[in-house]
């Protein structure tokens, strides 16, 4: 009960370009789809992480490289042992009322980890679910592979064209079939870029419930460092789930 | 929230109920204020600042254990010049503000009061115990002569403001508490985190960034009544109890042992902001049942037990 | 249980595993001996010894908290002449046994010591660090030369036996650690209960019969590993570790930290005694997992990262 | 979970002689018939007491003045506060096994305390029990009562003669058919004193679960007060309920 720290191992890595699947040893915890942790790779830093797949035998990150700390996570090697604190923040289901039935999800590059578990959740809760994903390059669009073996159907947009895992070329909200699901669906999550996001509420209006991120220390909500603007929401404490309304300064 | 049976003085500032924050939560920016305020505290205490902007440790910075947190912080603060701010923004509120400092001399301790007390400070509170702060922390508490100098620099220039010592656990800490009011102290504040740390042990390394770190939280709790019991009951010194307050039990035991007022760290954030309203409420159910007419009739009173 | 991975020396002392009991739980009569040692203590460390037999603090003496227990036994014994008879009994089975003795002056800490040889003691543990038995706990452990004193009376009368000096929580631990191996001890025992108390809300009175306790078990295991660590890192003495060990995990984490054994207190009550076997049997299965081929390449090795 | 600390104010005070029944607010834990707590008279000390009767609304005792604490809880008023720490010991449901049907309890004195709330469990789970009760004297089988108002049937043996609550007079293992329901019970279990329990196993042998007292401070298995007898058990850690072969060198 509460937020824990456990020590996990990892059991497989994969890379996709910049982005990189890990499967980890369960970690003793649930959590809700869009809750995140904070993943200590020993010796670096803790970096916060969206739980991108959770079972009872493991659990999954998709990690995109950015600096040190993630850099080291794809390079990591079956056995290591890593540390996960967990579960952080406030995850979809505080924001989801009984009169959704369909739900759009979109997700953008390393976005796309918190809209694979948040399919396998609601997809098992019975909603009627869509989802589509966009990338930067057909390389990391490779990631689709963890969508469907994990039984998730995707749509993939990529920047750099069509072919092999990519369906569609373009940014992920200018497809025509994306603007037709936007409109049929009770609410659209996504999570990505905030450029993607401002993409998507433009699209979707106060449909929206979008993912964030920002710059997270304490994870636990009394640093101050995740506020998301003077006198706003802590990300860790008040998100990383947040309805448009509450953050439409920045969508705007 | 006003309720005279909750009205409480400690170390000469007057609070309208004896429940504030803890220095080092959230109060280290406007924002933050404003949400301890709208969660009703009775007076905000800053995060402790250093003269100089401190980044603070690396991450993780905090590490949940057996009832109770570990934290490494590491004193991050804006450094003096962030001081301004946050007394601000809490006037702004009209609540009074208690500024935290660190501080490993006399000079900068002064320094660093002085601008306090020039941005609008009610009180200071000189943190003389943080577990993680190498220079500025409890090193600077176990030197007798240095503290004392310390609280003594800041007495001379903040005039009739109250000063508050904060401190940890120490060896015969109720003599020690009478050396820091004979300097001018008018109340200490006790008690900050117990140093304490993690280790992986699959990896066999420290966890916090910072290595070792504070435990905070209900663990401690038992251990901030006695230092309270100990010291209020030998030295009836003002006193502001700090340790695992969770509920309104926590504060009327810290207050019965001997505390006039009470902070909440901790359950600030691992139970939420509303846990100030929530004690606040049922402290003062607490002293309607129990006929007393003001909280200071239960300050100490299980000494005489 | 032999095996050579879980072999080891700690203060002069050769030990076939590094777990014991710690003093205070079942080894005051000879029938908490033949438990303990049926449980699988490495060695068996008895409750801490006075002069004078002691009856303790009236009820309740222990009370459960967030975490663990505050207990105020008041150091209940059967006095010096209680010796012979734990001693023996642990001999009896074959078993090292350590003698914990509490003394307010040299002059009975030498003689506690002589018997507690003399009954045929493989080790002295001075404990310096009761925090509820005036005269003869925490109080001797503050004053830096009445315990340095005590400590050497006691390596006086002991030839060549093995000292081990157990102590709390004190202001700038690595300093006096040396202080005491400087008089004569061969290892510390690190740490003892922290200074608690709990008070009832309705009536406002402190529970414990014995007023203030000590606080131990899970709660204070973080403690307990900082300070092994910080003693441990400055210092390299022998050290067993104390404090909230109830799974190997903490076991481990103690030695990672520099502890060359680990004692386990309130697991005992708490778990029950098959906690020894559960950590040993562990702690074999890890040593072996992680390709160790003794424990003590595990001491210690968490200052280096 | 585990044991706790808890304040609680007294509901009801009664007394019949001797013996004073005691109602306080809920515990806060649940408990097997046997277990006992430490009952903290603010002031006093605390003493060990057997759980006489728990529901969702209050635990009950019963308490024989002895001494300074057990004199003071006669002279508890409702609405004082004191101190319970449970729940501790082991319970009759370690030592009852599949095949018993039939139970026979025997309750002497302070000992029918936790021969109430072992009536009152066993009932509930569809035991047949029956239930003798013995009393030094009329005034305090009074007690009988609060059997009754649980709804719970006895028959009382008293010492000083029959009348009022008494239907039988003599020692409670005296009358022909208490022998006769010892005979037929699969097991007996009993609480009161010493020679009372003897008397007991002279008639059920090793069908006897025994409830036993002994001298507890620490109540939770690390003082060695309550040993039984030396090598023997800790009556706080391995009891209070004992089968007879675990302490037959006492009952012969
Ligand atoms: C709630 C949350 C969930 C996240 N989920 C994922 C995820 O599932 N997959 C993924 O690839 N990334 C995710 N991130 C972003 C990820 O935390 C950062 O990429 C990571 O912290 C960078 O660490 P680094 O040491 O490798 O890079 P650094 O060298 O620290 O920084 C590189 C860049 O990352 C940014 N950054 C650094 N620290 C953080 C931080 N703590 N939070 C956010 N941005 C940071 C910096 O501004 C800089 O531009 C998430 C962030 C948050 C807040
Ligand atoms: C597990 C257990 C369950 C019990 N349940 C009940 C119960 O339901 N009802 C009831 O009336 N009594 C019960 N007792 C007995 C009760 O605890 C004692 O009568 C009580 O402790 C006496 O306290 P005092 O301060 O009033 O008397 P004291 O002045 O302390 O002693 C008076 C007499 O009681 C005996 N005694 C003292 N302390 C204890 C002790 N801790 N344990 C046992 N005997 C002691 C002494 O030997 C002496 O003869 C139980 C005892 C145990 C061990
Ligand atoms: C995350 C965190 C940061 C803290 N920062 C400070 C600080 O800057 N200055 C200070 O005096 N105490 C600091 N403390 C100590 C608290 O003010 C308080 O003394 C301690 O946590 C015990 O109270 P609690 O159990 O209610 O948290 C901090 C505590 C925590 C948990
Ligand atoms: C009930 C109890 C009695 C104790 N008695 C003694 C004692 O006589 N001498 C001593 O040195 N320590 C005593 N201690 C302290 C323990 O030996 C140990 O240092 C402490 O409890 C921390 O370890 P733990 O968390 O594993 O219990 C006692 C502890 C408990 C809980
Ligand atoms: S990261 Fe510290 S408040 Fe959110
Ligand atoms: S009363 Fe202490 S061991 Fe039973």
């Amino acid at each position: 009960m509460g937020t824990q720290f456990v020590s996990v191992r990892v059991m497989r890595v994969k890379r996709y370009g910049g982005l990189a699947w890990l499967r980890v040893s369960p970690l003793g915890f649930t959590a809700d789809p869009g809750q995140f942790v904070m993943l200590w790779v020993p010796g670096l830093e803790a970096v916060p992480m969206s739980i991108a797949w959770m079972d009872s035998l493991g659990a999954e990150f998709i990690v995109r490289s950015v600096g040190e700390t993630t850099k080291h996570i794809h390079e990591l090697k079956r056995g290591d042992a890593i540390g996960v604190m967990g579960p952080l923040g406030r995850g979809i289901s505080s924001v989801m009322n009984v009169h959704v039935h369909k739900v759009l999800l979109v997700g953008g590059g390393s976005g796309v980890a918190p809209i694979l578990y948040t399919a396998g959740v609601l997809g098992a809760r019975g909603y009627d679910v869509n989802i589509v994903l966009g990338f930067r390059s057909r390389e990391e669009a490779g990631i689709r592979e963890v969508f469907e073996h994990h039984g998730v159907d995707v749509t993939v947009v990529c920047e750099d064209g069509v072919g092999g895992p990519c369906d569609y070329e373009g940014l992920v909200t200018e497809p025509e079939f994306v603007k037709k699901l936007v409109t049929s669906a009770d609410v659209v999550i996504s999570a990505g870029p905030l450029p993607m996001m401002k993409a998507v509420y433009r699209l979707a209006g106060d449909k929206l419930i979008a993912i964030m991120e920002s710059i997270v220390k304490c994870g636990v909500g009394f640093c101050g460092s995740c506020r998301l603007w003077p006198g706003g929401p802590l990300l860790c404490r008040d998100g990383p789930v947040f309805t448009a309304s509450e953050i439409r300064r920045l969508l705007e | 929230m006003r309720d005279s049976r909750l009205a409480v003085e400690v170390g000469k500032l007057k609070l309208e109920h004896p429940v504030m924050n803890a220095s080092g939560i959230l109060a280290v920016d406007s924002s933050g204020v404003a949400e301890l305020v709208k969660a009703g505290v009775a007076a905000v205490v800053t995060k402790s600042f250093t003269m100089e902007e401190r980044e603070g440790n690396p991450t993780p910075v905090i590490i949940p254990v057996e009832a109770g947190y570990v934290n490494s912080v590491g004193l991050a603060n804006p450094g003096i010049n962030g001081i301004p701010e946050v007394v601000r923004a809490a006037k702004a509120y009209g609540k009074p503000v208690i500024v935290s400092i660190a501080a490993g001399n006399p000079e900068e301790a002064a320094k660093l009061a002085e601008v306090s007390v020039e941005a609008g400070a009610d009180a200071i509170e000189v943190n003389l115990s943080c577990p993680h702060a190498e220079g500025r922390g409890l090193e600077v508490g176990y030197d007798r002569k240095l503290s004392k100098m310390i609280v003594e620099s800041i007495v001379a220039v903040v005039g009739d403001r109250p000063v508050w010592v904060k401190l940890g656990l120490l060896d015969r800490l109720p003599e020690r508490v009478l050396e820091f009011v004979e300097a001018g102290a008018s109340a200490v504040v006790l008690i900050n985190t117990i140093r304490a740390m993690v280790i992986d042990v699959e990896t066999l390394r420290p966890v916090l960034g910072g290595i070792v770190g504070g435990l905070s939280g209900r663990a401690i709790h038992p251990v901030a009544v006695r230092a309270v019991y100990d010291v209020y009951c030998e030295t009836g010194v003002d006193i502001v109890g700090v340790g695992g307050v969770y509920t309104w039990r926590d504060a009327v035991e810290l207050i019965a042992a001997g505390a006039r007022a009470v902070q909440v760290g901790t359950a600030l954030f691992d139970k939420g902001l509303g846990v100030v309203h929530e004690i606040v409420t049922s402290l003062r159910e607490y002293l309607e049942r129990k006929g007393f007419s003001n909280i200071s009739e239960v300050v100490g009173i299980a000494c005489k037990r």
